[in-house]
């Protein structure tokens, strides 16, 4: 027998997705269906009930992530999601309140939350797509941007030093940081499953192309092209110093990947009273 | 923090309170079990009371790292099904303005405090204002329509915090306890009924099981959707974008505009039921003075002196600022020849009763930092009388 | 230390390879080629026709018919939930 | 020439805004008429509906929405959709065939043009827009063939200006061969 | 990053250019030599602009965290002698609203262009919204007075961000560019004269030498107190605290009223030089349509579609929304049988006008997302015409 | 001759103070004033003219030393002290500009400014005042009180973890990290001093008592009690693993001090272009 | 008794608000009467000039202000020097002596008590407001002693009362030796 | 490495001691006592009398009007600028 491909009308996951508003907004090339393609494997695949489990995100291409997501999702103001997801959780601890949201939205404009639930350690999953540019408002300079790098508001290089994200959670005490790619699916299923299970604040970076954004004026090319990219130069390194794993795709410098840390850290709530 | 309650919510007794503390009591008397905030003169002695309390009572006090963290943490509290409040000043109700505009798109109840200092900026930290009116109605972008209560004694700090949560869970939106200064550090007696004579108003839930209707839209003819929670299976959809009934962002100006009419219309068309204010010997009166907070303590005290001198004054103190009351304007500018407003601000509320009479209206007006001298109420009380004919 | 980015199925080493077949939803196709590309078995190639976006979706090409070996990368990968493969057979 | 409403509506990525303002820039810099243009766009960055909307006018203009297109140029199977309803009675509908499929008999004058296969012909997909105005400029003489060439150097890359004239010229002899 | 002017900075000639672009270059036009944003739709272009053209003008651009920074930063700016600029949309604006505040009090000139979408919260970002008037002047806590522009074509944009920036020296505060996204987005053409013919007023710079007066002092009766800038050796002292004429904080409710009395009555008094607005067929006029900004242009369509109608409408489009044109509105009031408000919002700038008019004030509103249509304008035209009597 | 004291009514200082102003408002036992006078000195005595030295701040206790200095002085509000700073800095590049605030608000409400301030490496000093609470408000939590601290917002111990800000600050890559205390006067007239001529973010924490928000709630007495515990307790180690620096008064673990980190990175505005 | 204004000043740390509010629940809570507590601080935490302002009534207060007091204590030079002028013509005035100094000849009947000299007496500086306390309810007659007592039991901690008792009948008694 | 916070004159060595004359602005004190505790020749102790705020401000010690090393640490920890010393010979 003869398997070419047969054409169907449904997905497995569909019941997980909003399906009914596929397709989805985001550009051919982008990173960001593949990432949440595997939030909804791992989600699906986790122990905890779909209805338990609850999305929280900003404003961003990364943002509409929840939107697609058939479970209770919240899409917030651009920068605020932590706080709210720190509302939810506090507010009914037995949901799993995972935050997806871009680098800028996390770290630009939301920095000062993310900071302050490290250091409380407030048990929420951030997953950040690191896209190295504002996507959503069409590729301006964002915290991860590396110096050098064209976009639409530095047309003569970026005077900026970017971000090292993985560094600077690892410094404020998440108890979990991870960095895959877009293209790291499995790896990336495998870490959202172990942020299910951790208690405490935990993050993983996604590197995903947005070729409008950032590829393109950075002469990387196409979705395909970053990810091709990806294949190349990622190396796996869960030892690595953090301190030295900025990114700057257009180094073609290697890219550090891997599970970093897995710390232990009371959370945020279970402190025993003092007084 | 494990949070086990060995206190009693509602201290139920007399009591020599401040508005503050009178608050943060009738905010755990209406059940409210959450708490963020970021404390700010002169209201954070409400934060000190809720963390003082809210850890012994069961719920959860958390401290944030600022205003806007404050208020996004009440509304996905809110989203939890907590009975979520927040209590501020000027700068940090500014700070609030862009998630209380997510809140009422969104529709998602919570109580706002704002203990008014002097503005605009940092100002005067410690002296009482009353310059955040206007404010309360416009400072997000975008229209909606808040509903804003204005206590005038730590008594009322307490009532109208309770009927603020309640408000809140009725409409699902933000309610706001528009205080100041005076009020709020002022210390009067503060009586609290029983826990049972309380009345706690419920937030809508969806009669239908998850899945089997529209998150967003509102039944019955209400205009105010029922309200699921988070972890009960109704796969929410929330989002600051505009919005259609199953809560999924849609760019379209029909939409848009279905939605913001919806939003606002859920509160003018209920106004009637939410407008508060109270007479004071209006019925012969030939001026009224509009007041509300502290400043309708020194309207009430000009008012008794101007009848002491024989001049026909009587005193409409709104107890809701929002939404306006211009119906009672209108029909109080029926039978009164001015109105005085007396404010501690350059003319806010004022600018709200000319839109309702073409009678003369006269404000007194200060920039803030100390109550309203009666005598200058009563001044304008006179030529009010002498000028309108 | 290359990634494995692509996880091999565990039991490569067995007799009894799994077997695939590719289900494809056309229309969501966007056409970004991730699957067509990482396909560990180069098992597929662009559609000669365009979908209603004007997109080539990916197909199986001719005489792979056999050799999806079910490792699932393809539909963890598309961004739009438009492909997807199915065991029948040979492995478990 | 009183007003006249023009919308240009495909997907984005196709150049649609950008043949719109080309349009616009060759009647109010170079054929001295009033010309506003205005675009929709959803959330999307790429790949969503998008239009340009052009109106033309002797005169000055207040309202800059086309309301019922006189001329309506179609490069997507969802702008045809969209759009191919409620238009003025004489419209002039002019499609991109080589994405967009008509149902036949919609009772308005259809043009149309294989304006991608033309353009990857050319060796540039994305001159597809261009050899549309070059085609619209022939059918609709909305704007004098100069202003548009004069538009069109002034508002592509130095390096791209040589395809793109060619480009617009292929549209235009189109015109004449059109069936 | 080294700046050096290798590029023009007036860009003299015609051009077809959308709002936005004609927004940034009339700010180079008027001198601006920093901006500080965070990119926002519909706004974003201009902060795009900026980037392109500050770095080959001598001028410097920044990009911050977020908006709280953008506005400190260019009231720093300011300080340090620059013209500054920052762009934004609503929940941008709202973010600045706190630091507007700042700006107030403290007299920092700068302007803030918002290029309006439809709200709240996120809301619509890529459609028009004109209903952050209100909030333009009642966004932050306390009592001010804003000036805001509200440019209906591209060629406003040019113009009418030039005029910001001089009435942001001359009043020392800061000036908002009201526009929205159907102005920011809409291609037209712009004329930008040569560079000797554009008007720029400087910024009044204390007469006295460091030391030999009082930094926060009005003169001549201006009540516009000159300004020293950063590294000039007066030791200004700058707080966003009640301040006395030293700059130095100070608590006391005289003080306070002081000063904020001299903040507002510095654009109250000013306000005839402040206040510009366009008639059109008003003066036979019936119906008085008021508008503003893109919804402008939908009344001026339908005003000369009920001309040929027969009916007598006029136009009075408000090109400054703040301060409002009150004394224009009490005026042609006199004139006309009923008011006709056209804006894509539920009423904000209606009930301006009813403050200043008894009489009928239709609304024509749209939440947003898409022009006025002016079909419904001529609609409320004949109902005015009608009703009113 | 004996020489008992002499009265006076003239400090030396006073043409660099408001002195007008005098007394300021600051608690008995306060730590401000010596940090104040501290900086007085420092600027003086630096090679810069004092009408090129500009000093800003947020709004809290220490958000007034601008006010009681006779420089060029900004009061902003409450968090924004950076950027405003930002904007006076790249406006006139020949200002020297100094932010001193308080720990709240340079890193609660004003956290995501000194984060980016210091990734881009505006060429700014910083002195962040530490007295472990919020003072202006009457002593609640703040970012950097001990777990367990006593607050008034904390009457049954600080349910969360303080943020350690030199490790923090050189995590983000400041150029220069210190932290000296309110009784190390000369060691922070030196820093200062130092600060002053270094290039890019500099940033200086100093520990202070604040006896009525902390040292009172927490049995660590008055301002000279806790002044005799930094006598006590302080340990300088300029080599010391900033990791390892958290501080914790009531514990009586050495409080480690020093000039930790004095490294070269170009400043903001100083990179070629690429473009 | 009709309204009827008291002021308690002195600095931050003094107790001065305390003062206030045990005055004000004493007749609120005990003396079944009416009473507002206002205070009035500037924005220092400590140190700085502070008072308390409290107005009895048999009736509801509306205007809670202070205007011209009938009662006024003094605990502090900088309250004497802001405070002492425009008083009610029979105004009583109580200073704290150890504290203030007050010219001769002012006019008003003036009550000296050195509160604070007492209290470090008792082993606390710090209850020199409930020496005052005593004092002031002796002298004035503004409230009833058990409902002070009773106040003050309710206001301050626990382990305190004993001290304060001690230093409330130290102030009462005072006032009976008083020149 | 117990901190050196007070810095000893550099020429303590030599022969010859610096003396200092100590000058105080009595009403600007607020009592907290660092420079009576932390001058390293205790110099200082509280007046017997308070200034207008009430408070006990420094005088030289009986005795040990001769034993200001002009240091420097009481002007420089003062936090109202209410004391400070001048060189009146001896050292440098
Ligand atoms: C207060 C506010 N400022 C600005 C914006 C505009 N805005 C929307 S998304 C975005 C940045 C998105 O970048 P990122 O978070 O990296 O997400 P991406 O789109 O790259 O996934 C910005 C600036 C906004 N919505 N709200
Ligand atoms: C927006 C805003 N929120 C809150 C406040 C109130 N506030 C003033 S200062 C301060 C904290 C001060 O703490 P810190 O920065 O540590 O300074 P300190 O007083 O301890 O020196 C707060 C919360 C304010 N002024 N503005
Ligand atoms: S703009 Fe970038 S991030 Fe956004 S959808 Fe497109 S490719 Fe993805
Ligand atoms: S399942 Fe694996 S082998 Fe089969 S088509 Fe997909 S990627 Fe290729
Ligand atoms: S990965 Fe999905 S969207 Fe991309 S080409 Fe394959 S089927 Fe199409
Ligand atoms: S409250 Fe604390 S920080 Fe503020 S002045 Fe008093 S002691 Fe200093
Ligand atoms: S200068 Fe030094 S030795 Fe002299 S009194 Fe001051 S601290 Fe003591
Ligand atoms: S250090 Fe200053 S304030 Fe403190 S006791 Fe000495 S002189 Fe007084
Ligand atoms: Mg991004
Ligand atoms: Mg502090």
């Amino acid at each position: 027998m003869a398997r070419a491909e047969q054409i169907v009308e449904v997905h497995p996951v569909d019941q997980y997705l909003r399906s009914e508003r596929l397709p989805h907004i985001w550009c051919p090339g982008c990173g960001l269906g593949p990432i949440t393609n595997c939030y909804v494997q791992a989600m699906v695949q986790s122990a905890i009930p779909a209805d338990k489990h609850v999305i929280v995100s900003g404003i961003g291409c990364t943002g509409r992530v929840p939107g697609y997501v058939n479970i209770d999702s919240f899409h917030t103001t651009h920068g605020r999601a932590i706080p709210f997801a720190t509302g939810l959780k506090l507010g009914n601890p037995e949901l799993e309140v995972t935050v997806i949201s871009g680098d800028g939205d996390l770290f630009a404009i939301g920095g000062n939350h993310i900071l302050h639930a490290a250091r409380r350690n407030i048990d929420l999953n951030i997953i950040c797509v690191n896209n190295f540019n504002y996507g959503m408002t069409g590729g301006q300079l964002g915290p991860t941007t590396p110096r050098g790098a064209i976009t639409s508001t530095t047309p003569y290089g970026n005077p900026e030093d970017a971000l090292n994200l993985v560094h600077l959670m690892a410094s404020l005490g998440a108890v979990f940081v991870a960095r895959w790619s877009a293209l790291h699916v499995r790896q990336l299923e495998e870490a959202i499953q172990r942020v299910f299970q951790k208690r405490g604040l935990t993050f993983v970076e996604v590197l995903a192309p947005c070729p409008i954004g950032f590829g393109r004026p950075n002469d990387l090319g196409e979705g395909l092209d970053e990810m091709q990219l990806y294949k190349l130069e990622c190396v796996v390194d869960d030892t690595a110093d953090l301190k030295d794993c900025g990114i700057d795709l257009r180094s073609h410098k290697p890219l550090i990947l891997g599970n970093f840390i897995d710390i232990e850290r009371t959370p945020y709530g279970e402190w025993e009273e003092d007084g | 923090m494990t949070s086990v309650a060995t206190a009693p919510t509602v201290l139920t007794g007399q009591h020599f309170m401040n508005g503050d503390i009178a608050c943060a009591e009738g905010a755990l008397a209406a059940g409210c079990d959450f708490f963020a905030g970021y404390p700010i003169t002169p209201s954070t002695e409400i934060a000190e009371r809720m963390a003082q309390r809210l850890p012994r009572t069961g719920g959860h006090y958390i401290q944030m790292e600022d205003e806007l963290a404050s208020m996004n943490c009440i509304l996905g509290a809110s989203w939890a099904g907590r009975r979520a409040m927040t209590a501020t000043s000027g700068p940090g109700f500014t700070l609030m303005q862009e998630n209380l505009g997510l809140a009422f798109i969104t529709e998602t109840p919570c109580v706002v405090v704002n203990v008014q200092r002097g503005g605009p900026s940092t100002g005067l930290p410690t002296l009482a204002g009353q310059a955040d009116v206007m404010q309360a109605k416009w400072g997000s972008h975008g229209d909606y329509e808040p509903i804003a209560y204005a206590p005038a004694s730590p008594q009322e700090m307490f009532d109208l915090t309770i009927k603020a949560f309640n408000a809140a869970d009725a409409y699902r939106q933000p309610v706001f306890v528009l205080s100041d200064e005076v009020v709020g550090h002022m210390t009067e007696r503060v009586i609290i009924p029983a826990a049972e004579a309380i009345e706690r108003a419920g937030r809508p839930k969806p009669s239908f099981p998850p899945g089997k209707g529209l998150i967003y839209q509102a039944v019955d003819g209400s205009l105010v959707p029922p309200m699921p929670l988070a972890g009960e299976g109704y796969r929410i959809h929330m989002t600051g974008l505009t919005h259609d009934e199953r809560g999924y962002p849609v760019t379209s100006a029909d939409v848009h505009d279905r939605l913001v009419r919806r939003l606002s219309d859920k509160i003018i068309r209920n106004a009637e039921r939410i407008v508060e204010w109270e007479e004071y010997l209006l019925d012969d009166a030939e001026v009224c003075v509009v007041s509300f907070g502290s400043s309708a303590r020194s309207a009430r005290h000009a008012v008794n002196v101007a009848r002491a001198q024989g001049l026909k004054a009587g005193l409409l103190r709104l107890i809701t600022l929002w939404p306006f009351a211009g119906a009672q304007m209108s029909h109080t500018s029926e039978r009164v020849k001015a109105f005085v407003v007396a404010e501690l601000n350059l003319g806010q509320v004022a600018t709200q009763v000319q839109r309702f009479s073409s009678k003369r209206v006269l404000g007194v007006h200060h920039g803030g930092g100390e109550m309203l001298r009666p005598e200058r109420i009563v001044r304008a009380i006179k030529e009010a009388r002498d000028g309108a004919s | 230390m290359v990634a494995a980015f692509v996880r091999r199925p565990l039991d490569l080493g067995r007799q009894v390879l799994p077997r695939g077949q590719v289900y494809t939803i056309p229309d969501r196709c966007k056409g970004c080629k991730f699957c067509i590309e990482f396909c560990p078995e180069d098992v597929l190639e662009e559609s000669q026709g365009m979908n209603v976006k004007g997109y080539h979706y990916p197909v199986v090409s001719a005489g792979k018919e056999e050799a999806c070996v079910n490792c699932g990368f393809c539909q963890v990968i598309c961004p739009e939930f438009a492909i997807f493969t199915e065991n029948v057979g040979g492995g478990p | 020439m009183s007003r006249r409403e023009i919308r240009f509506a495909g997907f984005g990525g196709q150049g649609i805004i950008l043949a719109g303002l080309i349009t616009g820039r060759a009647a109010a810099l170079h054929d001295g008429k009033e010309a506003v243009v205005t675009q929709s766009y959803g959330p999307e960055a790429r790949g969503g509906a998008c239009a340009a909307q052009l109106v033309v006018d002797d005169m000055p203009i207040d309202y800059p929405m086309v309301s019922q297109p006189d001329v309506l140029v179609v490069m997507s199977q969802e702008a045809a959709h969209k759009y191919v309803s409620d238009l003025a009675e004489n419209c002039q509908v002019l499609v991109d065939e080589t994405l967009v499929e008509l149902p036949a008999g919609l009772g308005w004058p259809i043009h149309k043009i294989p304006a991608t296969a033309i353009a990857e012909r050319l060796g540039n997909r994305m001159a597809a827009n261009v050899v549309m105005l070059g085609f619209f400029t022939a059918v609709t003489q909305a704007v004098s063939r100069p202003a548009m060439e004069e538009a069109i150097r002034s508002s592509v890359r130095e390096r791209f200006v040589a395809l793109n004239m060619e480009a617009f010229d292929a549209g235009y002899t189109h015109a004449g061969q059109e069936a």
